[in-house]
């Protein structure tokens, strides 16, 4: 377990030699990445078996009182600041930390990564830089592993700030055109405000605490709570400190007013996408809440009710443009952002577990989505659902697959989806009071419906005559969809407690104590009468046209469009960015030439100047002037030297 | 008796300063310079000092008059003979008086009563001269030698010839 | 006898005119006389001093005739020199009213 | 070897200062031959500088290579006592990288080529001085050294630039920077005078900084006199390192320098005001700096910020970096501010990884002006195109100026943040909040001037020679380096730090 940390080191490995040797090596190195990221997911078996057999005697593991769970520690030091001992040095360490929660998202991140990358080797096909995007690619996996990995605050940082650059430079890979430009720009520098709230939170736990490990910092918070705030974090700190953990995780997984970044990263290669803004990024903040926990439930935990009420407006608020929205990139977009909200709610209602396993659940679902929607893209070169219709009758694998990814984010039964948004409603229903559960099964039936109207405008209907020229895409792209296709099927089944020591995904994944798996049948009945009925209206109105919506259009009309400007946040956000933003620099620039510059440097050089002209007006050039000024000056001083006598 | 020849020797020196600053016209300025240096001349008698007397009525009296009357011969000009005073003569006037007001205070306040003047032996004169103060009497010739060389060099008229038309107001191109 | 004083005031008002002359008149020749009236000022004033202080021994009363005689020899070559310059001055400008020379204006 | 350590730090000075003069006599006119020569002197500088940094015994720490050599004893006590410690070692190898880096690059002065490279010798000269002494006569004699040649190098070599709405001719630029720095000296002036004579009342008149560090530390200097006294150095050396009310100078310095002189003035000459606060304001005046630290810190949070701010609406290049240095200078001077060992630890290694990278920045936009003639960034668009390489150095040095882990930007500025967050907090929130400011005019210098197609206005733009290549390489490197695996540089700066009173 301890050589973990080779599954990251693989990928940083291969990024330089690929940039740097790219062009000799075979497909330009896209092998050797897709070896790199191939190699990490065989070392996280190794690992996942070895934490299996692990127990307390094991070297660097515990029981960490917090989580519960078996937690291994292995730490080195990177670089001390201030000589050794002396006080108020600092000594900083690299370290990894092998938990449940580690070992799930590194399984999800290096599989649905090993599946892009396969089937970006097709979908990039003859891009001019296709060795750059591997290179960035194993980059970005490399970083996303080191954040699971991580031990302690700082490294985390560095992580989250690699991962941050490496999605700017995926997103805007096609720098050309300006629209990724201005995405990439928007993008980086919205998560760049939310790090700097997760950098001012580290400072502010090491600040309390000391050192940056995270065990330390749990541990003084678990202190805290015991002697209510006298030795160990208090409250105030603490509750400081997860808000702004929580100001960087809503930066990265775009939660309601960061949220804008994510719909404009849609301008990047869709395999990106599928990566990025589906199962690995944008889900590392919601890994942030999870992983410090602790941090959130301390005391009253009413950081974690925020947590919940961003979580629920983000998830209504995205649910709804999603339904209205045109293209289809933008479409699952928003719903990445709807799913993230759910999270956020459910971690906010006390369902860790239930947050991770949709976390799973979402991530290979939204990544088979993503990948649908690229071949899609990929033989019809247009993203605008208008355009098609009826693709199932060219592309039926596809279709299938994307049909299933479609189902089970819907939570029809059976499917991954269904289990893991019924363990959070069960959780919304224990620990919240009925305004969140009932918001929770409202957004719950718009995700069934838009993902229905998703699936049936694009599969279903006619096929319009441009697009019988479209094709099967090649095995290349569609074996990763059916093996992500199996996972959304299959992936449900692990929630039950089987036969065996395995007592489900309850006993793996907890916070506190492990509980097996219970459902909750009326609550599961309502969820799949909902789901059904949304799938089948969506069926009636866009695959028959047999329901036509235009007088609802014309009813709620001004509600529409308010949706369909995406309740004008771009509009706002770009206004106060070229107002106050850049109005301030504007100011301050002028300032600093006009007012600093001209007046407070300048300034007293003329006035040299001026005083120079006045002082050389007495020089007349007349003899008898300088014997006058002679003769007052003798009488003068003689007058000075007789008083001071006198 | 002292007295009344004192008082006429002033006057005639204050009447001959008075003139040289006060006349229109240059050579009656020349004249009272001539009047007031002699009334001084007399003064040193008054003091018993008749060698300074002699050796002022001599330089002054005799030679340095007389150059000055050749300079305002050489440098006569179109507004010749009238001459007025420069537009600050106002101030120069306040100027003076107000010297003068320091002065006598001063001369008054610490005045040494009692004192008489003495006359100095001839002999005396020239023993000191050339003894504790010979140094000074070389140096004073070599001072009357540099000022005549310098003299001449700056008077010299640069192509000789044109000297003769002094007068002609054109002629500034040297 | 007369008193000290009365030569210290005379010569404090000849030197009062002879300033007001140097800074009055407009002919440079006349500041040259007014330059010569200063100078016969200060002489007064040092033989009167030197003719009413008691000597000691022979050498006392010495001194302020002699400096005298030092000023009338400077005061002459003064004089010289004075007028070598106007008589310059009079060649290059044509004219020896003081306020019309002011190449040193600034 | 010990004998080598006596004469080190008296080649280090006298190299590049005998190469100025030896190249007086050379031919004026032949341009490659004064450079090769000037390469010569600047590699045998660098090589001298990395033998002293690698000799540096961390362990011991303190003063080494230390050698007096008698100038004037009598009561004024001034002689040239030559010594480096934790502080001034890393700034040495800074100055010996930067100024061969620069004098490599400078193959495109065709214009007195001789007498270009005299005076830039002879500034490193000064700058090697400032950081090898130990006697505050000399420390301010080699400060005068180092700033003096920075009016002709600009003045003459310099370009003005036209901005429509106002002009920067080079020599305002050069009339303006010398004004600020000789007023900025003559404070410092003031102040050595100031602490010579207290010293000579206190019984031990002496100049050298060793002897007054003794007084300091038994606290023969009253604080008010302190309190008086350190505000002289703080304003006099915060002039050149960059304090906000006098910063003016430097982005108008830069815009009109030549490349290798603006890696110069960025790279080194404001580390040399950083460096004199600590050892001649801190070290000697321990109780008025402490009373005078809010103030310093106040204003390097505003140095952070202004400058962040004023950099997002420059329109030329090197306004942009100048004012970007003007922001990371603000870090060094919250770092020093702090007096706490690791703020100060990060102030240094902030100096060391700036210093890098404000070089390569300014190597990388001479070499883009020499071939398009212009640092209009409106004007500029699409560079990778036809300069990948040049654009990489750049993008490396913009992220390690905007603090990207892994890179040597970040580690200062985050030992910077872990000092401030313990002394000062409220303005270590500023801080972290302007170096997020700093992300938003990086990132738009790079999407405007490097992404994007290539511009048909320059068909023919040419990668970075050889030798930008070469050098560009190198300093990249060390940044990745430094952000990577600081240790080596932090063992020095530890030590050097730890010796610092009050921290």
């Amino acid at each position: 377990m301890q050589w973990a940390w080779l599954i990251p080191v693989f990928c940083f490995a291969a990024a330089p030699v690929i940039v740097v040797f790219g062009r000799y090596l075979p497909e330009r190195g896209s092998w050797l990445s897709i070896l790199a990221i191939a190699g990490g997911f065989v070392v996280f078996w190794f690992v996942l078996n070895s934490w299996l057999n692990a127990d307390v005697a094991t070297m660097g593991c515990f029981i960490s009182e917090n989580s519960g769970m078996l937690t291994c520690d292995y730490d080195r030091s990177w670089f001390n600041a201030g000589v050794i001992g002396a006080v108020g040095s600092v000594s900083l360490h690299w370290g990894i930390l092998i938990d449940p929660l580690t070992i799930v998202m590194l399984g999800l991140v290096t599989f649905v990564a090993l599946m892009v990358q396969i089937y970006s080797m097709v979908y990039m096909e003859g891009d001019p830089r296709f060795g750059w995007y591997f290179a960035v690619h194993s980059m970005f996996a490399a970083a996303m592993l080191t954040l699971v990995l991580a031990d302690n605050f700082l490294l985390l940082y560095i992580a989250w700030e690699l991962v941050g650059i490496c999605s700017y430079l995926l997103i805007g890979f096609w720098h050309e055109r300006p629209e990724p430009r201005e995405a990439a720009k928007k993008a980086f520098i919205v998560t760049r405000i939310g790090d700097v709230g997760l950098l001012i939170g580290i400072l502010l736990i090491w600040r309390d605490v000391g050192s940056f490990g995270m065990t330390d910092a749990f541990e003084a918070v678990r202190v805290g709570v015991m002697t209510h705030g006298q030795e160990g974090m208090s409250q105030g700190v603490a509750t400081a400190a997860a808000l702004l953990l929580f100001l960087g995780a809503m930066g990265k997984s775009a939660q309601v007013p960061f949220h804008v970044w994510l719909p404009d990263a849609m301008e990047g290669p869709t395999p990106v996408s599928a990566l990025i803004h589906a199962a690995t990024m944008v889900v590392a903040g919601v890994y942030l809440v999870a992983r410090t926990y602790p941090i959130f439930s301390a005391y009253d935990a009413d950081p974690l009710l925020i947590v919940a009420i961003v979580g629920l407006v983000t998830a209504l608020m995205a649910a709804s443009i999603a339904l209205v929205s045109t293209d289809l990139k933008r479409i699952l977009a928003y719903s990445t952002i709807s799913h993230l909200g759910l999270m956020m709610l459910s971690l906010g209602a006390f369902g860790y577990t239930a947050a991770i396993f949709h976390l799973m659940a979402h991530g290979f679902s939204k990544a088979l989505l993503f990948l649908g929607a690229g071949s899609v893209l990929h033989s019809t070169e247009f993203q605008d659902t208008g355009e098609m219709g009826g693709l199932r009758k060219v592309m039926p694998l596809t279709a299938l697959v994307f049909s299933i990814g479609a189902l089970s984010l819907g939570g029809i039964p059976i499917l991954a989806g269904f289990w893991s948004k019924d363990e959070i409603l069960l959780a919304v229903s224990d620990n919240r009071n009925t305004a969140f559960l009932v918001m929770a099964l409202f957004t719950a039936l718009l995700s069934a419906l838009y993902m229905g109207r998703a699936m049936f405008i694009v599969f279903f209907g006619d096929l319009k005559e441009k697009n019988n020229h479209a094709h099967e895409s090649p095995i290349g792209m569609t074996m990763p969809m059916a093996l992500l296709g199996v996972l959304a099927l299959g992936f449900g089944l692990i929630s039950f407690n089987w036969p065996g020591d395995f007592g489900g995904i309850g006993t793996f994944v907890f916070f506190g104590h492990g509980e097996e798996f219970h459902f909750e049948v009326w609550l599961g009945a309502v969820s799949i009468v909902l789901a059904v009925g949304a799938f089948i209206f969506a069926y009636l109105t866009y695959a028959k046209r047999s329901i036509d919506l235009d007088y609802a259009r014309s009813r709620f009309s001004w509600i529409l469009n308010v949706i369909e400007n995406k309740y004008y946040f771009d509009e706002v956000y770009q206004w106060t960015i070229d107002r106050v933003v850049l109005g301030i620099s504007g100011f301050i620039a002028y300032f600093d030439r006009a007012i600093v510059n001209d007046i407070i440097v300048n300034g007293p050089a003329d006035v040299a100047r001026e005083v120079g002209i006045k002082m050389r007006l007495h020089i007349t050039g007349h003899v008898y002037a300088y014997v006058l000024g002679m003769a007052l000056g003798t009488i003068g001083l003689s007058i000075f030297v007789w008083l001071r006598t006198v | 008796m002292a007295w009344f020849v004192f008082i006429l020797l002033a006057v005639l020196t204050i009447g001959g300063g008075l003139g040289v600053v006060a006349t229109r016209n240059v050579v009656h300025a020349a004249l009272s310079l001539l009047v007031s240096l002699v009334a001084v001349a007399g003064i040193y008698l008054v003091l018993f000092a008749e060698f300074l007397a002699l050796v002022q009525v001599l330089i002054y009296g005799g030679a340095i008059i007389i150059v000055l009357l050749f300079a305002i011969m050489m440098t006569r000009n179109d507004e010749y003979p009238r001459i007025t005073d420069n537009k600050q003569w106002p101030l120069a006037a306040i100027a003076a008086l107000a010297l003068m007001g320091i002065l006598v205070p001063a001369f008054a306040i610490n005045s040494v009563e009692g004192t008489h003047s003495q006359s100095a032996s001839l002999t005396g004169i020239g023993e000191a001269l050339f003894t504790t103060w010979a140094v000074p009497f070389e140096i004073a010739s070599l001072v009357l030698l540099v000022a005549l060389i310098g003299a001449i060099i700056i008077a010299r008229s640069d192509d000789g010839a044109r000297s003769d038309d002094a007068a002609s107001p054109d002629d500034g191109d040297n | 006898m007369v008193d000290l004083v009365w030569f210290q005031l005379l010569s404090a008002a000849l030197f009062a005119i002879g300033i007001y002359g140097v800074m009055a008149r407009r002919s440079a020749v006349l500041i040259v006389m007014s330059i010569e009236l200063m100078l016969n000022a200060v002489n007064i004033n040092l033989i009167a001093a030197a003719s009413h202080m008691e000597g000691i021994g022979s050498f006392a009363n010495f001194d302020g005739q002699l400096i005298a005689i030092f000023i009338i020899t400077v005061a002459a070559a003064e004089v010289g020199l004075a007028l070598a310059i106007i008589l310059r001055m009079f060649r290059n400008k044509s004219t020896v009213n003081v306020d019309e020379i002011d190449l040193m204006k600034w | 070897m010990n004998d080598f350590n006596q004469v080190a730090l008296l080649l280090l000075i006298m190299v590049p200062l005998a190469g100025s003069l030896l190249m007086m006599f050379m031919p004026g006119e032949d341009k490659k031959e004064a450079w090769y020569f000037a390469i010569f002197v600047s590699g045998i500088s660098l090589a001298l500088s990395l033998i002293i940094f690698a000799r540096y015994d961390y362990d011991l720490g303190g003063f080494q290579f230390i050698r007096t050599y008698e100038w004037l004893p009598g009561p004024l006590d001034i002689n040239l006592s030559l010594g480096i410690d934790g502080i001034s070692a890393p700034l040495v190898l800074l100055n010996g990288i930067i100024l061969f880096g620069g004098v490599l690059i400078s193959q495109t002065i065709k214009h007195r080529t001789r007498d270009f490279f005299v005076l830039l010798l002879a500034l490193s000269a000064g700058v090697y001085g400032v950081f090898a002494v130990r006697d505050l006569f000399f420390l301010f004699f080699f400060y005068e050294l180092a700033v003096l040649p920075m009016y002709l190098l600009i003045g003459v070599w310099g370009s003005s630039t036209d901005f429509g709405t106002f002009l920067r001719t080079k020599e305002y630029g050069a009339m303006k920077l010398i004004l600020f720095l000789v007023a900025g000296s003559i404070l410092v002036w003031v102040g050595i005078l100031a602490v010579y004579v207290e010293a000579a009342n206190n019984g031990a008149a002496t100049f050298s900084l060793q002897g007054l560090g003794v007084l300091a530390q038994t606290g023969q200097f009253d604080p008010t006199f302190q309190t008086w006294v350190f505000p002289l150095f703080m304003v006099g050396f915060g002039v050149l390192a960059g304090l906000w009310p006098f910063h003016t100078w430097s982005p108008d310095g830069h815009v009109a320098a030549p490349t290798a002189v603006s890696m110069l003035h960025a790279g080194v000459l404001m580390k040399l005001g950083a460096y004199g606060i600590i050892r001649v304001g801190i070290f000697l005046l321990p109780e008025g700096a402490d009373n005078w630290m809010p103030v310093l810190v106040s204003l390097g949070a505003v140095n952070v910020i202004y400058g962040a701010v004023s950099a997002m609406s420059q329109k030329d290049l090197k306004y942009i970096i100048g004012y970007s240095s003007v922001s990371h200078m603000g870090y060094v001077i919250i770092g020093i501010a702090t007096l706490d060992n690791v703020g100060m630890g990060g102030a240094v290694l902030q100096m060391f990884s700036h210093g890098v990278m404000t070089g390569l920045m300014f190597l990388l936009v001479g070499a883009i002006y020499h071939q398009t003639h212009t640092r209009d960034i409106m004007v500029l668009k699409g560079l990778v195109g036809r300069m990948p390489v040049n654009s990489f150095f750049f993008a490396i040095a913009g992220l390690a100026s905007l603090g990207l882990p892994g890179l040597s930007g970040f580690v200062a500025e985050f030992m910077v943040f872990v000092g401030a967050f313990r002394t000062y907090m409220p303005l270590a929130i500023i801080a972290v909040i302007g170096a997020a400011l700093t992300a938003v005019y990086i990132l738009r210098l790079l999407a405007r001037t490097f992404l994007g197609e290539a511009d048909p206005q320059w068909p023919d733009l040419k990668d970075a020679s050889p030798i930008e290549m070469s050098v560009g390489a190198a300093f990249v490197g060390i940044i990745i380096f430094v952000g990577v695996w600081p240790e080596p540089l932090m063992r020095v700066i530890n030590v050097g730090v730890q010796t610092i009173p009050g921290v």
